[in-house]
Parts: structure tokens; C-alpha cells; sequence
């Protein structure tokens, strides 16, 4: 066996056969997050074929233009990844650092606009419980829809919340010059965990935003 | 019905006999004639056949299909109850079973039937789902909350037989059950007699039409804010927006205890939500009094309204 | 098997497309399609989420066994979504 | 659960998993696979009593048709946790788990798992989700049926329905990651020559099974915990007072259940290739066929879920697509029976122990399988749905089925995990104990099902008395089938023969290093050369001396 590199793990052979091992790990968890969110869009397609008029009715209560910018922000998130992927890549340790910074203030961006959403969804007692209160013909599917977009927000954010952590680490660890042309592994399957967030996202904007806007 | 599952089942289970043991059979045959004679023998380079396993997916694949057309056409006709079936009504609570029938008798964990009827029941939960069960009859439904479901059947033979609730429900969900008395018909005519009833099941439906004062709003004439309900049952309603729905038991349910899911085309969300207000019997009076404001002659083949119109009090009524 | 590089222009590129397929789609859910609106709306989403796995995520460069394991994850989600879906729209009752 | 070696038996010489460092911590820390892979054995042991003591208990209170033991609540609370400690807790994680966790690097030739430390947290979720559960049964436990079906589970029920369905989620991602962690390792990780096709059928069913895990229990999980939520907050998704659907949950359960039923019994079938090929020395009938055959089961399984809701309220169109797909699930699961039975044409067929289970296996397994053909078939499904009928289908699967395979797995592979044999003969009487009373509880079942006995049901007619006192009189003889081994297994760890690296003589590359294996499974990586199940160009494995009566229970030179 050659020089073994200092991450390489005893059970691997070299550090192309770990590189492969995580990418398709990660792939393979990714699938299973699939199926996770798999749940709830399907409860959401069955609710929402039982209750088209309360869920349209219930989707106009939520801001678009909230909505839109946040969509902007995560796919800006997404490029702001991609790019830090590209920088481990070529080995470029600031540009690397930089762009995982960016990535983070992004996804803190698009939390905090989504913690205003939920004060202002809270405010007008929008959200499902006791305290719910909607015009009445709609109110039973209107409070269907909201649990169902805080169940389904809620589990995105609570990814979110997880990226933005495993960004902050990678982002110290980048800083201190762990990643290599050879090594930045954790980069790049972290990335593919931002985007697949991102793209839930992608789903869940004109899923629970936009149904309600035609007149 | 009965009998007809039955023989599906001897087919499956002959079916099952012959392959389990030909099986068994040549298992033990190998397991005998190759026994290892010597430690270190060593079986015969057979590595597959092609052919031998075409066979062995295609004869199981050929087999259960005729299992599933088997099946399934009986199912398809469990599903279907013919048209002359006489309607009982069933709601099941935790724990125990309601049954109306058409002539107003209310029955608990009990249900009396004439032999060589068919016999239709329309079911619905007032909280968790059960389930009917009638082992003798070969039929069983889940009974669910919010829905009506349908099975049917043709006692052939006098007695008592089992019921059972069989779709877990809580703690007593065991004793959920009862007796289904089938009896000659004459016998069960005197039995329909004897009960203290007052009225009919659509007559019933008819007091609280007046009650909850329906008939304000829903004249037979159509002018009222409401549309007319005679004929409505069986009938295509077209709604708000260009769809249009069967006016079934469950479009009925629907319409009464939340309006504003469908809104008939012309007329304004105006019908108050009556959920809460009504129970899940009254509900089913209500119904069984619309279905019999059935238009002068029945349109043939809805299945309801003919077996309606035979009976002494579902005579086509006109609205007051 | 090589790691493929992507150069940083592809990306601002797809960037590019994404946030107009965003504003795409929203202009489209104003006009009124009937049935359509929802079909397009996520045709739309189908199509951007295409792109962030593609590029974004290298898909597009990556062995056969990676795509296999997006398609397959597809696949069974929409084996799920179908297959109940089957039982509710011919249920008479949601038939409208 | 560190194995000493005494000083009045032989010992085993050379430095393997098992004594390469002493001490409690050097356990509950390790990342060896074969550590790992015995701490879940003690965990799923633990588990499989408890649901036995469950199972007792249900028989024993059905013995009278009043049900006098225990009262209605406790009965309901006792089936439930019988399901759910058994299906979750025990035969999901049984064979993939501890033989799989074992024996997958050992197979390809790899040093272990590609996540070693995934691993071992997996283990420590199991646990976790575990305590949960365990949690709830001491508060009380639950009474929702292992099924959890709303409104009941969501609203009515007033037992730890929460606590359950957390433990149930939080145990989910142990059986993820473990689903996660062997997919990755036999893509990644295979020795040099060991081909895709040169794999055992172990191992290709434990790549079927990992692709069950993987994409059946997250929705799973997220339909418990939309139920938790439901629960604690009120809301409506399942509940058709507030506009939800009842009949939603079945399916997103079933999606993830009916799969989940084959994740139990596809790595018994892995285990019964093995078996069947080693005790027959007999190259395996239609290898690649057997192999697709499993592929075949994992995909399709997931196609026939709602064939548990035929008289649910589905719509009668969509019954139709899922009773037809189910019958073609069972094609496959045909080959593998009928390639098994050719296998064991002109082979050398010994009757040593797990020969027995193997063939027990195939016998039981037939049985269940075909009875679920009968529950297939629409209008005949009617009238059997939640009756006995179904409760004995299940049972002779999974205890008849899979259990026997896990039995015959742990005594076949026994020798390479403790080093040592276990004693034959009293292994070979309590298989045949086991088999005697398994089909005493669970045949008359059939018949009870068939009369009309609908389960979950603590008080029953009294007709049907004398076949609940027969399967109760059974499921006592197939108590003591189970008490049996644990017994002399645990014995044999100490007393038993020391086995040598190849005790059977098989081919699989896990009886090429010594036994029990060293810390890194093979001294030098393996080189792979040979086809599977070859064992006429095997002329390495011959048994060491030509034995006296079956000849191969003697150990092999110790290398
Ligand atoms: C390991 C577990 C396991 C396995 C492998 C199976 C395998 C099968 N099961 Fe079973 N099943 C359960 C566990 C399992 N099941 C459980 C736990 C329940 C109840 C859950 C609950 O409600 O609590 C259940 C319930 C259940 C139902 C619902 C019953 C009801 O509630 O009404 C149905 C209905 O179709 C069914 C069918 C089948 C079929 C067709 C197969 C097939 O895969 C079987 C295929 C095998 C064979 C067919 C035998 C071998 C083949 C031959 C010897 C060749 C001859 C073949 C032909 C002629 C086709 N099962
Ligand atoms: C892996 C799955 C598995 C296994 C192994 C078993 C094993 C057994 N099961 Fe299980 N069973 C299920 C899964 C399983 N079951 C499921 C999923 C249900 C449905 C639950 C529901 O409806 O929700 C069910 C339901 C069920 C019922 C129906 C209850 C009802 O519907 O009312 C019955 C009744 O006889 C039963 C019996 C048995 C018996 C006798 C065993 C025997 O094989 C067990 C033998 C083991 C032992 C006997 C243990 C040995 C230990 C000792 C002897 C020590 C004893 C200690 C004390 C008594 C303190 N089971
Ligand atoms: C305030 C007036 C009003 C009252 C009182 C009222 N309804 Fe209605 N009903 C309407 C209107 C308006 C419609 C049509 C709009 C709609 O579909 O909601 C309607 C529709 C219906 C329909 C569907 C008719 C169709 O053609 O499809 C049924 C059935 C019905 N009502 C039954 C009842 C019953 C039973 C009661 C009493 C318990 C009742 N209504 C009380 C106003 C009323
Ligand atoms: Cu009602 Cu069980
Ligand atoms: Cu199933």
C-alpha cells in the first residue's frame, strides 16, 4: 500500500474507493429523504384532490412574494455550493472559504424570512390548533392545508437548520486548510445534500403558494 | 354467496394441497435417495435448465391468474348489490351496532332478515372504523366514519348466525357483535309487525325534513332558495364550476352536513352546515326520506328507488 | 473514475435559468388553465429540480450507477404517488 | 458478553474479534461489524423473550373462550405488543442485522462495513427507539394493534401511542442506516475477483432487503409521525371529523408494511440458498435466476400493498390492479422454492442441524405462501380478512419461515462466530420440537380462520374452543423449541468442539480465515477465483478425516 492518506479511513483500500463509498452513501441517503418527503407530498396530493376549493382558498392567506424571494435565495444558495464545490475542487482554500460564508448567510436569509412567514401565520391565528380561526365554509380543509404546510415547511427548514450547521463546519474546517485537490470529499457530498434541500423547496413553492392565485 | 366462495376456496386449497405436496414429496424423495453415503461426496455439475424454469415460472404465473379472475369476479359482484335489495341501514359505535330498516325498525346488535331476500346494507361509523362480519354470509366491510359503505346479501337457510365487528376498534372491540335471525318470510313479516314503530324509516326522515325546517328552503317545485330534492337521488347534479357528481348516499351525507363542498350550479352557498346538529342516524332518515321523493315513475335500474317504491309507506310523496 | 469539473460559468448559467423559471412559473399560476395550472406548475418545478441535479449536483458527469439511484428514487415515489392515486380517482365518490 | 477462554477446554490460539481486547467499553465503542453485529444479537434476543413472554401470554388468555386470564384492555395491549416488539424489535433487524452485519464484509473479502461508526450508531438507535417502546409498555403500553390504524390510533385510544410510534421512528433509522451502509459496502467494497456474479445468494438478498429499508421505512416513520402529531395536536390528516382520510393512513403504512414483510423473509431466503447448497455440496440450481428472483420480490413488493385493504373501503378498480400484483409477487418467490428442490436433486444431502431449518424453511415457507395466495384472491380475501386465517398466514412466513431461517443461519454459521461447535444431536431434537410445535399453534389457526374467528378478539364463541386449546398446547412445546438453543449455544461458547475455519466444508469466502475471524477478517485481502457453490472444482475443501457417523463434526486442523 502507498502512503496512506491522514483522513483515509483503515477500511477502505485508498482514498478513491472512500471517495466513492461517501458519494454513493450520501446518494443513497438522499433517496431515503426522497421517500421521507415522499409521505407528506402524498398525503398532500390525496388532501388536496379531496379539497381543491378549501386548499386554493386557504393558499391565498400565504405571501407569494415571500415565498418567491426565498425561492430566489435558496437557488442563489445553490449556486453559492456549487461554486464552493468548484473551489475545493481546484484547490483554491479562500475562494472555497468565502463561498461556503456565503452559502450560510444565504441560508440564514431564507430562515429568517420563513420565521417572519410563520409570525405572521401565527398572527392571524393560521396556525392549526386551538387557536385557528378561518372564514367558516373553508375552515376544515383551510386548517388541513396549513398543517399540512407547516408539517411540510417545518421538516424543510429543519433541514435547513442541519445545512446551514454541517456548512459552518465544513466552513472552519475549509479555513483551516483540511480540504486538498486530493481530499474535499465532505465538500462535495454536503453539497448534495444542499441542493437536495433546495430542490424540496423547488417543489413545495408552487405546491402550497401558487395554487390559489388564479381568479 | 356463500357457495361461491367456498368453491373458490376448495380450488385454492386443492390447488395448494397438490403443490405442497408434490413438494414435501420430492424434498424427502432427494433428501433420502442423495443422502451423503460418503463425507466427502460430492453432488452432481448441474448448474440450471432454461427450460425447466420457463416451466416453473410460467405454470404458477398461468394458475394464479385464474386464481385472480376467479377472485376478483366474485369480488366484482359482492360489490355490486342488485337492484331489488331490501335497505337496511347500519351505524356502528364503540360498541355496538345499529340497524334500521326501511319500515322504521330500530335493531340493536340484532338483525332480522327473511330468508331468500336480498338483503343491502349501507354502513357508516359514528367514530373509528369497524367492520360487518358475517361469517355465515361469507361477506364483511369496513365501516368507516364520514363515508357510507355497501355489502350485500342472500340468506338461503333459517337460523342464527353470527355477527362480529372484526375491524379492531378499542377495548371492547370482541364483543362487538351479535346475531343475524333469519327467518321464513312470513314469519318475519309477523316480527316486522309485532315491533312498537313509529313510521317508517322515511317518514322518520320526513318529521325531521320539517323539524330542522328543510322544506323552507327545498320545495318540491324548485322555486324555493333551495333545489328541489324529488328525483334528486340516483340523478347527475351538475355543480358550481361545470363538474358534475352522482347524487349517491355519500354525495347526500355530504350535502347535508357540509353544504359548501359542492355547491349546486345556479344556486348560492346559502345552505347552513349541519354537522354537529345531526346524527349519523338522523342523517340516514333524512336520506331514506329524499331517496323516496322519487319522481312519478322511477328511472329503471337505480338501485334503491324501485325496492323503495314497493313498500306500503315509500310511496312517491309530493312535498308540502 | 475522474472527478469532472465543472466550470463556474455553467453554473451561473443554470443559476440564471432557475431564477427565471422561478418567475416563469409564477407568472403562470395569474392566468387561469383550469386542470392545467398544477400541471404546469410542476412540470415547471420537475424541470428546475432536472437542472439543480444535473449541474448542480453533476449528475450529469457522474458513473451510471449514481443516475440509477436518482432514477430509482423517482421511480418508487411516483410508484407510491400512482399507485394510491389509482385507488382514490375511481372511488365514485372523488369523481367529479 | 466477552468470551474467556477457559483453561480445561481447548482454546482458540490465534488473536480474533473476540479476544483482542477485553472490557466493557472496548464492546459498547467497537466499529468491528462482528462486535456490532453480536450486540445486536443480545438486543434482538432480549426482544424476541419479551414478545415471546407477549405470545404466551395472548395463548394462555385464549385458552378459555371468556378470555379469564387478563381483561379486554390488557388483552389488546398484549397482542399490540406482541406485533410491535416482534415485527420492529425483532425479526426486522434479526437476520440483516446479525448474520448480515456478520457476515457481508466477511463474504466479499472487505475489512468491513464501508461506515463503520454508521454502524455502530445504528446499533445505539436500536436501542434507543427500543427504550422508547420499552418505555411504554412499563407506563402501561398500547392498544392500537401493531398496525396503529386511525382515527384509533390518532384520537380514541387513550394508552402511549406516542411513545410507541417514537420508538418505532426512532428504530426506523437504525434499519435505514444499516439498509444504507450494505448497499454501499457491496457496490464499494468487494474483495479483487469478487465479481458481481461470483456473490453469494446471502449477500445479493441482503442487497434486496438494504433496497426495502432504504426506500420503505422513511415513509414509514413519516406516517408515525404524522400520527404523533396528529395526536398531540389536534389535527385533522387522518381524521374524517376534520376532512382528513382514514383510509390514507392504511395506504402510506401498507406502502412501507407490505414491503417490510419481505424484508423479513428475503434474507431468509439468502440464508436457505446457503444452506441448502452447502448440505447438498451441490453447485446452486439457476444461480442467476434465484438471484433476479430476489431483485424481482424487493421491487415488486412494492407494488401490492393495498391487498391488506381490500375491504377497507378502497375503490373496487384499484383492489383489481393490486390483487393482480400480487399474485405476480409470488412468481418469483415460486422460483426460489422449485430451484431450491432441484438443487437438492443428485446432490450429497446431509442432515446436519441447520440442513433441518433449511428444510424447514422451504416446507413452512410454502405453506404460508400459498395461504396468501388464498388472501390474494378478492372475493375469498372477504370473507378471511382479519380473521385467523390471516394470523396463521403471517405466522407460518415468519416464524415457521423466517425464524427457522434465522435459526438455521445462527447454528450454520455458530462455528465461525464463537469458534466452536454447538452439540448436534440436541440441536437436531430441538429443531424437530420446534417444527412439531409450531405446526401444532399454528395450523389449527387455518381452521379457526376459516369458521369465522376474527383476530384481535380476547373473548371468543365457544365453538371454537378446541382449536384455540390445541394451538395454545403448541405454542408451549414451541417455547421450549426456543429455549433450547439459547441454551446450548450459549454453552457451546465455552464447551463446545473448537470448529476450525471450514467445519461443513463450504465455499464462501468467510470460511477461508480462521474461526472466529481475526479483527480485520482476512490476514491478507482475499483474491477470488472460483464461482460460487463450485464445489466439484473445490478439491481444497474436504472434510479432515473420514468421520464415524456423519462424518463432518469433527473439528477441522486448527490453523
Ligand atoms: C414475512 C412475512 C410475509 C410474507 C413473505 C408474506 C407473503 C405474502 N403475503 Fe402476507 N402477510 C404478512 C406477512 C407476510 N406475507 C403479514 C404480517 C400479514 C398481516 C398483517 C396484519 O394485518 O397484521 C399478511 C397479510 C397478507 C394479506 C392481507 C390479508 C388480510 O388482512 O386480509 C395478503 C393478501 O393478499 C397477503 C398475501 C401475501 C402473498 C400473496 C404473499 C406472497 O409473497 C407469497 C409468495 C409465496 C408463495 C406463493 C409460495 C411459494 C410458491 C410456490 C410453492 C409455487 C406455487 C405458486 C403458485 C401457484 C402461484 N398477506
Ligand atoms: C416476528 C413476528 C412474530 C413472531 C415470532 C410471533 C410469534 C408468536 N405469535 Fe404472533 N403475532 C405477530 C408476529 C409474530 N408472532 C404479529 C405481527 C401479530 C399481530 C398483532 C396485531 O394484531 O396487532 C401477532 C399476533 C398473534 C396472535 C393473534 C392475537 C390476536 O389477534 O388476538 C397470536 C395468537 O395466538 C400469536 C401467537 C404467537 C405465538 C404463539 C408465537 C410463538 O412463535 C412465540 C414463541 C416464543 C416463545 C413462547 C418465547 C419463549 C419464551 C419463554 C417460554 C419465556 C416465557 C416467559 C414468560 C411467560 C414470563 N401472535
Ligand atoms: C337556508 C336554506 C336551506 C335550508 C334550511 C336547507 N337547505 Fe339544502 N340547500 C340549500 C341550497 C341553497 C342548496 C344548493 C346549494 C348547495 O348545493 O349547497 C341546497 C342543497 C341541498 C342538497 C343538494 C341538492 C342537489 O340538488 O344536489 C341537499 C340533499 C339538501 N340541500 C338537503 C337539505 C336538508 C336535508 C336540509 C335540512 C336538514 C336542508 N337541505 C336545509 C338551501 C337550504
Ligand atoms: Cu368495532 Cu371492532
Ligand atoms: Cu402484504
Amino acid at each position: 500500500m502507498s502512503q496512506a492518506h491522514s483522513a483515509l479511513a483503515e477500511q477502505f483500500r485508498d482514498l478513491e474507493q472512500q471517495r466513492e463509498a461517501s458519494s454513493l452513501g450520501m446518494w443513497v441517503f438522499l433517496v431515503t429523504e426522497i421517500m421521507f418527503f415522499g409521505g407528506l407530498f402524498m398525503v398532500y396530493t390525496v388532501a388536496r384532490a379531496m379539497h381543491p376549493a378549501g386548499f386554493a382558498q386557504a393558499s391565498r392567506h400565504l405571501d407569494v412574494t415571500l415565498g418567491g424571494t426565498n425561492t430566489a435565495v435558496l437557488i442563489c444558495s445553490s449556486l453559492t455550493m456549487a461554486l464552493a464545490v468548484y473551489a475545493s475542487q481546484v484547490g483554491r482554500r479562500r475562494m472555497l472559504a468565502g463561498f461556503l460564508a456565503l452559502t450560510i448567510a444565504l441560508g440564514c436569509v431564507f430562515l429568517v424570512i420563513k420565521a417572519i412567514e410563520y409570525a405572521d401565520k401565527f398572527h392571524h391565528h393560521l396556525v392549526p390548533g386551538s387557536a385557528f380561526s378561518f372564514a367558516a365554509p373553508e375552515a376544515r380543509p383551510a386548517e388541513l392545508f396549513f398543517s399540512l404546510y407547516f408539517a411540510m415547511t417545518g421538516l424543510h427548514a429543519l433541514h435547513m437548520i442541519i445545512g446551514v450547521g454541517v456548512v459552518a463546519v465544513l466552513l472552519v474546517k475549509a479555513w483551516r486548510g483540511r480540504y486538498t485537490i486530493e481530499y474535499h470529499t465532505p465538500v462535495e457530498i454536503s453539497g448534495l445534500y444542499w441542493h437536495f434541500v433546495d430542490i424540496i423547496w423547488i417543489f413545495l413553492f408552487p405546491l402550497l403558494y401558487l395554487i390559489g392565485l388564479k381568479r | 354467496m356463500a357457495d361461491r366462495v367456498d368453491a373458490l376456496f376448495f380450488f385454492l386449497l386443492g390447488v395448494s394441497l397438490f403443490i405442497s405436496l408434490l413438494i414435501l414429496v420430492l424434498i424427502i424423495a432427494f433428501c433420502i435417495k442423495y443422502r451423503r453415503r460418503a463425507p466427502n461426496e460430492i453432488g452432481a455439475p448441474i448448474g440450471g435448465s432454461i427450460k425447466l424454469e420457463t416451466f416453473w415460472m410460467v405454470v404458477p404465473l398461468l394458475l394464479s391468474m385464474v386464481m385472480f379472475g376467479w377472485g376478483a369476479s366474485l369480488y366484482m359482484s359482492m360489490q355490486h348489490p342488485p337492484p331489488q335489495a331490501m335497505e337496511i341501514y347500519v351505524v356502528g359505535k364503540q360498541w355496538m351496532w345499529k340497524l334500521q330498516h326501511p319500515e322504521g325498525q330500530m335493531e340493536i346488535n340484532e338483525l332480522h332478515v327473511p330468508v331468500g331476500r336480498d338483503v343491502k346494507l349501507t354502513m357508516t361509523s359514528e367514530d373509528v372504523i369497524h367492520d360487518f362480519f358475517v361469517p355465515a354470509f361469507r361477506i364483511k366491510a369496513d365501516v368507516l366514519p364520514a363515508r357510507y359503505t355497501t355489502i350485500w346479501f342472500r340468506p338461503t337457510k333459517a337460523g342464527r348466525y353470527h355477527l362480529f365487528c372484526s375491524q379492531y376498534c378499542g377495548t371492547n372491540h370482541a364483543v362487538m357483535g351479535g346475531w343475524v335471525t333469519v327467518m321464513e318470510p312470513a314469519e318475519f313479516e309477523a316480527w316486522l309487525a309485532g315491533g312498537p314503530v313509529e313510521g317508517s324509516l322515511a317518514e322518520a326522515g320526513e318529521r325531521l325534513f320539517q323539524q330542522l325546517a328543510c322544506n323552507n328552503c327545498h320545495a318540491s317545485s324548485g322555486k324555493g332558495r333551495g333545489p328541489s330534492l324529488v328525483g334528486l337521488h340516483g340523478s347527475t347534479v351538475r355543480l358550481q364550476g361545470g363538474q358534475t357528481v352522482i347524487a349517491d348516499d355519500d354525495y347526500l351525507r355530504e350535502s347535508i352536513l357540509n353544504p359548501r363542498a359542492k355547491i349546486v350550479a345556479g344556486y348560492g352557498p346559502d345552505m347552513p352546515v349541519f354537522q354537529g346538529l345531526v346524527s349519523e342516524e338522523q342523517v340516514l332518515q333524512l336520506i331514506a326520506y329524499i331517496k323516496s321523493l322519487a319522481p312519478p315513475q322511477a328511472a329503471p335500474g337505480q338501485p334503491g328507488t324501485a325496492a323503495e317504491s314497493k313498500r306500503p309507506a315509500g310511496e312517491a310523496k309530493k312535498l308540502p | 473514475m475522474p472527478e469532472h469539473i465543472v466550470p463556474p460559468k455553467i453554473y451561473l448559467v443554470i443559476c440564471g435559468i432557475l431564477l427565471v423559471l422561478t418567475f416563469v412559473t409564477w407568472g403562470v399560476a395569474l392566468i387561469d388553465l383550469g386542470p392545467w395550472n398544477i400541471v404546469v406548475a410542476l412540470s415547471i418545478a420537475f424541470c428546475k429540480a432536472t437542472l439543480v441535479a444535473l449541474f448542480f449536483m453533476h449528475v450529469r458527469y457522474s458513473p451510471r450507477r449514481t443516475q440509477l439511484v436518482v432514477v430509482a428514487g423517482i421511480f418508487w415515489l411516483g410508484i407510491m404517488i400512482l399507485l394510491t392515486m389509482s385507488d382514490y380517482l375511481t372511488r365514485p365518490w372523488l369523481t367529479s | 458478553m466477552s468470551t474467556g477462554t477457559g483453561a480445561s477446554v481447548p482454546t482458540l490460539g490465534h488473536e480474533n474479534y473476540l479476544n483482542v481486547s477485553y472490557g466493557v467499553k472496548s464492546w459498547l465503542l467497537t466499529t468491528d461489524h462482528k462486535r456490532i453485529a453480536l450486540l445486536y444479537l443480545v438486543s434482538i434476543t432480549l426482544f424476541f423473550f419479551l414478545g415471546g413472554a407477549f405470545a404466551v401470554l395472548i395463548r394462555l388468555n385464549l385458552l378459555t373462550p371468556q378470555g379469564d386470564l387478563v381483561s379486554a384492555e390488557t388483552y389488546n395491549k398484549f397482542f399490540t405488543m406482541h406485533g410491535v416488539v416482534m415485527i420492529f424489535f425483532f425479526l426486522i433487524p434479526s437476520i440483516p442485522a446479525v448474520l448480515g452485519n456478520f457476515l457481508i464484509p466477511l463474504m466479499i473479502g472487505a475489512k468491513d462495513l464501508a461506515f463503520p461508526r454508521l454502524n455502530l450508531s445504528s446499533w445505539y438507535i436500536f436501542n434507543l427507539g427500543g427504550l422508547f417502546t420499552l418505555y411504554s409498555i412499563i407506563r402501561g403500553g398500547v392498544d392500537t394493534g401493531w398496525t396503529f390504524y386511525t382515527p384509533y390510533s390518532s384520537l380514541y385510544s387513550n394508552t402511549h401511542v406516542v411513545a410507541t410510534v417514537v420508538g418505532i421512528f426512532i428504530t426506523g433509522f437504525s434499519t435505514i442506516l444499516t439498509g444504507l451502509n450494505f448497499i454501499v459496502t457491496i457496490h464499494t467494497m468487494r474483495a479483487p475477483g469478487m465479481t458481481w456474479f461470483r456473490l453469494p445468494l446471502f449477500v445479493w438478498t441482503h442487497y434486496a432487503t438494504s433496497l426495502i429499508m432504504i426506500l420503505g421505512t422513511p415513509v414509514v416513520a413519516i406516517t408515525l409521525a404524522l400520527v404523533a402529531v396528529e395526536r398531540v395536536f389536534h389535527l385533522g390528516i387522518f381524521n374524517p371529523a376534520l376532512g382528513g382520510d382514514p383510509v390514507l393512513f392504511q395506504h402510506l403504512f401498507w406502502f412501507y408494511s407490505h414491503p417490510a414483510v419481505y424484508i423479513m423473509v428475503l434474507p431468509a431466503m439468502g440464508v436457505t440458498t446457503e444452506l441448502i447448497t452447502t448440505f447438498a455440496r451441490k453447485k446452486l440450481f439457476g444461480y442467476h435466476l434465484v438471484a433476479a428472483a430476489s431483485f424481482g420480490i424487493a421491487v415488486i413488493g412494492f407494488f401490492v400493498w393495498a391487498h391488506h385493504m381490500f375491504v377497507a373501503g378502497v375503490s373496487p378498480y384499484a383492489a383489481m390492479i393490486f390483487s393482480i400484483l400480487s399474485y405476480l409477487v409470488a412468481i418469483p418467490s415460486a422460483v426460489k422454492v422449485f430451484n431450491w428442490m432441484a438443487t437438492l436433486y443428485k446432490g450429497s444431502v446431509s442432515w446436519a442441524t441447520p440442513m433441518l431449518y433449511g428444510l424447514g424453511f422451504i416446507g413452512l415457507f410454502v405453506m404460508g405462501g400459498l395461504t396468501g395466495l388464498f388472501l390474494a384472491a378478492l372475493g375469498l380475501d372477504v370473507h378471511v380478512h382479519d380473521t385467523y386465517f390471516v394470523v396463521a398466514h403471517f405466522h407460518y412466513i415468519m416464524v415457521g419461515g423466517a425464524v427457522m431461517g434465522y435459526l438455521g443461519g445462527l447454528h450454520y454459521w455458530w462455528p465461525k462466530i464463537s469458534g466452536r461447535l454447538y452439540p448436534e444431536a440436541l440441536a437436531r431434537f430441538s429443531a424437530i420440537v420446534l417444527f412439531v410445535g409450531f405446526n401444532l399453534t399454528f395450523f389449527p389457526q387455518f381452521i379457526l380462520g376459516y369458521l369465522g374467528m376474527p383476530r384481535r378478539y380476547h373473548a371468543y364463541p365457544p365453538e371454537f374452543q378446541v382449536l384455540n386449546v390445541l394451538s395454545t398446547a403448541g405454542a408451549s412445546i414451541l417455547g421450549i423449541g426456543y429455549l433450547l438453543p439459547m441454551f446450548y449455544l450459549i454453552w457451546s461458547m465455552r464447551y463446545g468442539p473448537v470448529a476450525g475455519p471450514n467445519p461443513w466444508p463450504a465455499t464462501g469466502l468467510e470460511w477461508q480465515t480462521p474461526s472466529p475471524p481475526p479483527p480485520h477478517n482476512f490476514d491478507v485481502t482475499p483474491v477470488v477465483s472460483w464461482e460460487p457453490y463450485d464445489f466439484a472444482n473445490r478439491p481444497d475443501l474436504k472434510y479432515p478425516a473420514p468421520a464415524p457417523e456423519l462424518g463432518h463434526f469433527q473439528p477441522a486442523a486448527q490453523d
